[in-house]
């Protein structure tokens, strides 16, 4: 039965059409995926929905009548829940506070009741078995956790049509289960969900229909049983892709980093080396303690002991600035919070840390900046109006892209990637895989953490399993396997 | 009573209008100069401009015990219940410089109305009773503002010959008065014949602006306090004349009052002083440059 | 993160509640302990209680700043809106004239009236609170000077001025009422969905719109009951020096938000508590009384004023 | 995403750029208009030459403040350093005893001392900069008054006096000044590296730190700029009364910040403009200048004075 369906929903920014004439329509009890490239306006659409602002033209109907939104309250009262792609939480307030949001439990008098609060919010955790404390402060979780809060959040509404804006971006395998496991109650319930995702994976263990849009417009809907890869891929990118993850040839030379003992925040005495021309992967599962160990080795975390040698010296790591000139380059895996200014614009962000090399001593260089912006959009083909849009109007892909090439016109020797593709459309996935495979032939270092073992699995040399902030195995290349790397990530061994 | 001495001197509590006049830093200097040849502990707050902060002093300076109170009001309505809750708890109270509508035990001062009317009358003369004025406001609704500008209503009512062009707040402040002036230049040239400032800090300011508009030798600026500045320029011929008001004896009187009264213990040592304003002019100036 | 996130403002202000109270409460005890050990006045129960009535106007202003700044939002106005009610009530309060309950009820509507302007302002009108209020400041002390003919308002009722002047069973009725409203606007923060709703919106104002809270209510509220306590603080303020004065209240904002902002409260706003603003309240009060019982000169005074405020916040950031 | 970010203050500002100066330049342009018609004077050449030099030192105040502003801080103590560096400027500028060289250098030392000072609590002390700033006001204005023991420092050498009284090819110097400022500086936040990791610095704290932004160094050198304009203005203020008041400046840093606010550049830090700053500064100078030209009473003048501000705001965000 159609729940919700939306008809010739046009949008502009400034000028630009973002959304032109699109449409979709939703069944209960079914699973619905949007997908697109980066900037295609899944999220743009998805808001409008929600009523987070309005539609130029379009309509838009529940059970068949036409409604409008005057804004999200609206969408909520009408049975809409979202889980947005930036997250949007409220970092001083608890977990159960943001999960609870708007739907505070009241005692006898009217206020609130904190017992009952925290009560419930355990209570749903439980059930979801999620075992995230709810007493803890939104702004002391990780982005892994956080997104889990926000899935909470959203799937515990009273809603009949739930919208997930990339929802596993930020959550690695273990989570998305759990995830995959409230879908399906819900589809039992006979409620619509609308599932976005760049991961191919999940819309073909979750989705029931595909509709794809491409430049803000409708290209068409595929029911489950005609889906096809390699047409929803070209129906996506609007080409045919070559093989998503071609390595090329490398070869491992000098060590050049080489980390003995490293203990800091969530880093418990991890040893390794990374030699120049390879690509070294790291998994584990959320909060494993990778960012850590990252965090550590580019200067943006206390190392409270052990050891680092860069090209067999011992290194003195204390900032971003002094890992960057040492040659050490780091994409965070947080770009809302470490990689962007976000009212600044595509170019600024670009070369910020860079700044030094493309100005003439003191002074600017704006010819030389504006070249360089330029040919970056060019490299990573980076969706943006201009190189002078403020960075935080791109859609979520197009600003790791950002991030991305700010690292790279750096030009550090030791690249450290922590969920680079986190978000990014898999055309330009592809594009990122290539880029880390030719920086490793052009005889760089590549450590490369991800929560997508395929990619693990197909770009690195070697790969490090990280668990409890530990080193639990270093697996070739050759013997890496899914099945081995989650048996290594996962078994609870009795702490010491 | 009398638990605040120490060393068996007697303590005296003095609550300022404010430390950053240069008026008021006179009469408190004049005060501190005469406490040290008496003998007396004096402890000088400063209130900061604010009747509130005042009455709070005067509640602290109770507490403490001291033998006498000199108040220096901010307002005088304001600053009432500060007289109030000194004569209920039984310390001698006087009041300098200005008046209070609770009645102190004694008072050393002026009139303020006398001030602006000294002024007044020496515009007029010096006009012949005939011609236009702006005057220059204190910050608005402060008791000194108010007093001087009824006195100003009162002295123009006799002298129907002048008109008031403008009149506007410069907030005792050079640099404002220095932009009022320019800005009423603008406005009425060379139909301005005089200017009373209410201080003599907004009367400077709206010299300079004259000088600079090569207005001065047309226009006749007049203001009150007799600052050093004033002073001096009142000798070089460019202001007309200012007011003094005696700082030193009005100092120095307070405190001996408060001796008197604690002494004495009686309110025949009380009543009230007037220190009467004196005009300056270029011809008596030198009397009052030190 | 430690390191790194321990050299960032943001983080350390949000490391936040227990922790950065007790800093500021250990700072606060110091400075007692020193004023107790120098001034020997300091600690009598006379001195508590001047202290106390002392702070009360500043406190009660500081509490409804606190809600504005936690919501998000500044106010600027709340000096002269303090001018503004005062003199209302003032001229509903001559003795003979009118019931004591209209001047309060002139007062606290004035008050109301100007905080839902600033919030309208805010909210529909969409311009910076710092614009709105900065503008308000001079709107509200012109019409303070309107009201009074730029006069002091005088002549005030007994029972006028019993509210600033008078104690019920020997406590100050400003200790009272200032009491009260630590009680009252603690309640309204912690256990009311409004109140919560200020956190929400202050801490991230499109998450909050997103989660279905009406954001522009809730910041409206905050700036009436802002201006509602201002009104109150004006009337305590005119009933004290028994007097409608056009002219108070002057840079009474920068006290005010300076005690919030002591207490913890972020200026970016979603965080804070009314037990901070009270801390800073106090920390300010405590300074002024110590500085006055020691003589002090008073330009020596501003400066042991500033560097006590910077170093209180220094111990603060260290425990 | 506009209705919703419409609502959302910081996207307001964001919106930015030019289409936000348009905004407040047309409401300018407009406040200009009416008052041209109203005033017969009020578009001579001699009447903008007057408003040119009135705003020049808020001007000076405002575009230093806008360094800190958009590098993400505040600064309360202008008005303060205002009066004790135009103090200690006058202290070494009594005729026939140093050079006038002596009293420029020494006021901008005290200045930048000041600044740097600002910079290193907020930087290596982790305090909040309106707890710094708010110190530092009450520290300044007594380290004036002692100076200067509380009474104006007068009789100034002529050489002094020239730079606020002065006029070169009939251009008064505090003009002069103002402009060179306002070139130098947006020369230094448009095209230097410096200015680039102040908006940076402003815009996200955190990333620019990731980015290896020497953030600290920034920070420290943004609130030095803003005390060292402060000196300059209180050169030319002490000038320009021909004295140093150590009462000078009180709240002059609510006006500069006011202009900087108006002229676009957010509180929050990252975003703004001198061109803007100026624009505020010009359409406050402009306020005043035209309701002292009609006379209007100076009750009303406040209250419409607070209209126009807000008014001029509602304007900008409409376009
Ligand atoms: N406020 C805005 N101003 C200008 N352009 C905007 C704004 N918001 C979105 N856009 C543009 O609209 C387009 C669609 O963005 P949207 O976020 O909807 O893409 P998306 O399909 O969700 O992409 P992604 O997969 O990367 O999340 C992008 O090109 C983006 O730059
Ligand atoms: N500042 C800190 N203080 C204490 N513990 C911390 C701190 N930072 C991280 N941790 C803990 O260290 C562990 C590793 O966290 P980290 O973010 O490095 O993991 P991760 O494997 O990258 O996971 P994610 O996928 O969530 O990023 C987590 O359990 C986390 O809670
Ligand atoms: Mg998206
Ligand atoms: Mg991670």
């Amino acid at each position: 039965m159609e729940i919700l369906r939306a008809e010739n929903i046009s949008k502009s920014f400034a000028g630009v059409k973002v959304l032109d004439n699109v449409r979709l329509q939703v069944e209960g009890g079914s699973v619905h995926a949007l997908m697109g490239e980066n900037g295609a306006g899944k999220s743009t659409f998805m808001n409008i929905l929600m009523g987070m602002f309005p539609p130029d033209e379009g309509s838009l109907y529940i059970r068949g009548k036409e409604v409008r939104f005057a804004g999200a309250r609206d969408a909520i009262r009408h049975g809409l829940s979202m889980i947005h792609q930036e997250l949007l939480v409220f970092p001083e307030l608890t977990v159960a506070e943001n999960i609870l949001m708007r739907r505070e439990p009241l005692a006898r008098g009217g206020w609130i009741s904190r017992s009952r609060l925290y009560g419930q919010a355990a209570e749903l955790m439980k059930q979801l078995e999620i075992t995230i404390p709810v007493h803890e402060k939104m702004k002391n979780l990780s982005i892994g956790a956080m997104q889990m809060v926000e899935i909470v959040k959203a799937v515990s509404n009273q809603a009949s049509v739930f919208i997930m804006d990339e929802p596993t971006s930020a959550i690695s395998q273990r989570e998305t289960a759990i995830l995959f496991r409230i879908i399906d109650a819900l589809k039992q319930q006979g409620k619509a969900i609308i599932y976005i995702s760049h991961k191919m994976d999940e819309i073909f263990r979750v989705a029931d229909a595909v509709t794809v849009l491409r430049d803000g417009k409708y290209i068409a809907t595929r029911e489950k049983d005609a889906l096809d890869m390699q047409e929803l891929i070209t129906l996506i990118v609007g080409r045919e892709l070559g093989n998503l993850y071609r390595k090329e040839e490398t070869h491992p030379g000098d060590v050049l980093l080489e980390v003995k003992g490293l203990h800091a925040a969530g880093a418990r005495g991890v040893s390794f080396a990374v030699r120049k021309g390879e690509v070294m992967g790291i998994a584990g599962l959320m909060g494993s303690g990778r960012t850590s160990i990252a965090h550590a080795i580019a200067g943006m975390e206390k190392i409270t002991s052990g050891e680092l040698l860069l090209n067999g010296l011992p290194a003195r790591i204390d900032s971003p600035g002094a890992a960057k000139k040492q040659g050490i380059g780091l994409v965070t895996e947080d770009r809302k919070q470490w990689g962007l200014i976000p009212e600044a614009s595509v170019k600024h962000n670009m070369v910020l840390s860079s700044l030094k090399k493309h100005s003439r001593s003191m002074l600017l260089d704006p010819a030389r900046e504006n070249a360089v912006a330029d040919r970056e959009i060019e490299r990573f083909r980076i969706r943006a109006s201009s190189r002078n849009q403020a960075v935080k109007s791109l859609s979520g892909g197009n600003q790791q892209k950002v991030v991305l090439s700010g690292m790279h016109l750096n030009s550090p020797g030791l690249i450290i990637l922590d969920e680079p593709t986190r978000g990014v459309d898999i055309g330009a996935k592809q594009e990122i895989y290539q880029y880390i495979s030719s920086q490793a032939a052009l005889g760089k270092a590549v450590i490369l953490i991800s929560s997508e073992l395929p990619e693990i699995l197909a770009l690195s040399d070697r790969i490090l399993v990280i668990r409890e902030g530990r080193v639990k195995a270093e697996l070739g290349r050759e013997e890496a396997s899914q099945e081995l790397i989650m048996k290594y990530a996962m078994t609870h061994e009795p702490a010491n | 009573q009398g638990g605040g001495q120490t060393d068996g001197k007697l303590v005296i509590g003095a609550s300022m209008l404010s430390l950053q006049s240069e008026f008021i830093v006179k009469v408190k200097d004049a005060m501190e100069a005469e406490a040290s040849e008496q003998q007396v502990k004096l402890i000088v707050n400063d209130a900061q401009r604010a009747a509130v902060r005042q009455v709070q002093q005067v509640e602290s300076f109770i507490a403490q015990g001291v033998d006498a109170i000199i108040l220096n009001p901010c307002e005088m309505e304001a600053s009432s219940p500060a007289v109030q809750k000194a004569k209920e708890a039984g310390i001698p109270i006087i009041n300098v410089n200005s008046e209070t509508s609770a009645e102190p035990d004694g008072f050393v001062g002026s009139r303020d109305e006398e001030s602006a009317e000294i002024a007044l009358e020496h515009i007029v003369n010096l006009l012949d009773g005939r011609g236009n004025i702006v005057v220059m406001h204190g910050y608005m609704g402060q008791a000194a503002q108010l007093k001087r500008a009824a006195a100003t209503k009162t002295v123009l009512a006799d002298h129907p010959g002048i008109t008031i062009l403008a009149e506007q707040t410069a907030e005792w402040d050079r640099a404002k008065a220095m932009s009022l002036m320019e800005n009423w230049i603008q406005s009425y040239g060379s139909k301005i014949n005089a200017v009373f400032a209410q201080n003599d800090e907004m009367g400077m300011g709206a010299l300079q602006a004259l000088e600079q508009a090569g207005l001065k030798e047309k226009v006749v600026v007049v203001s009150i306090d007799a600052i050093d500045d004033a002073l001096r320029a009142v000798k070089e011929g460019r202001l007309d004349a200012t007011v003094y008001q005696n700082a030193d004896e009005q100092g120095r009187k307070a405190v001996q009052m408060a001796v008197d009264y604690i002494q004495k213990s009686d309110s025949a040592a009380g009543g009230s002083i007037y220190i009467p304003f004196q005009l300056v002019t270029r011809e008596n100036v030198d009397h009052f440059l030190k | 993160m430690n390191q790194l996130i321990e050299n960032l403002p943001a983080k350390r202000i949000m490391n936040g509640g227990y922790l950065r109270k007790y800093g500021m409460l250990s700072a606060f005890a110091l400075i007692c302990l020193i004023l107790s050990l120098v001034t020997p006045n300091f600690f009598s129960l006379q001195n508590v209680t001047i202290i106390l009535r002392q702070v009360s106007i500043n406190g009660i202003l500081a509490i409804g700043v606190t809600f504005v700044i936690i919501s998000g939002g500044i106010d600027l106005s709340l000096g002269s809106v303090v001018a503004f009610t005062g003199v209302v009530a003032a001229l509903f309060a001559h003795p003979g004239e009118y019931p004591l309950i209209a001047a309060l009820t002139a007062a606290i509507l004035a008050g109301l009236a100007i905080g839902g302007l600033n919030g309208l302002a805010v909210t529909r009108g969409k311009v910076a609170p710092f614009i709105v209020t900065l503008g308000m400041m001079t709107i509200a002390r012109g019409l303070a000077l309107v009201a009074s003919e730029g006069r002091p308002v005088t002549n005030l009722s007994d029972s006028f001025n019993y509210i600033g002047g008078g104690s019920l069973l020997g406590v100050p009725v400003p200790i009272l009422i200032f009491s009260a409203i630590i009680l009252v606007s603690s309640f309204l923060l912690n256990k009311t969905r409004i109140g919560r709703y200020m956190y929400a919106v202050g801490g991230n104002e499109k998450a909050a719109y997103a989660s279905g809270v009406p954001v522009n209510t809730v910041k409206v509220v905050s700036y009436m009951i802002c201006s509602g306590m201002a009104a109150i603080a004006g009337i305590v303020l005119a009933s004290r020096i028994t007097t409608g004065q056009p002219n108070a209240g002057v840079a009474y904002e920068l006290d005010a938000i300076a005690a919030v902002v002591i207490g913890g409260t972020s200026l970016a706003g979603g965080i804070g508590s009314i037990g901070g603003t009270v801390l800073g309240v106090l920390l300010i009060g405590v300074i002024n009384n110590g500085l006055d019982l020691l003589n002090i000169s008073s330009y020596y005074q501003q400066i042991i004023k500033g560097v006590i405020i910077i170093a209180a916040a220094l111990i603060d950031r260290k425990k």
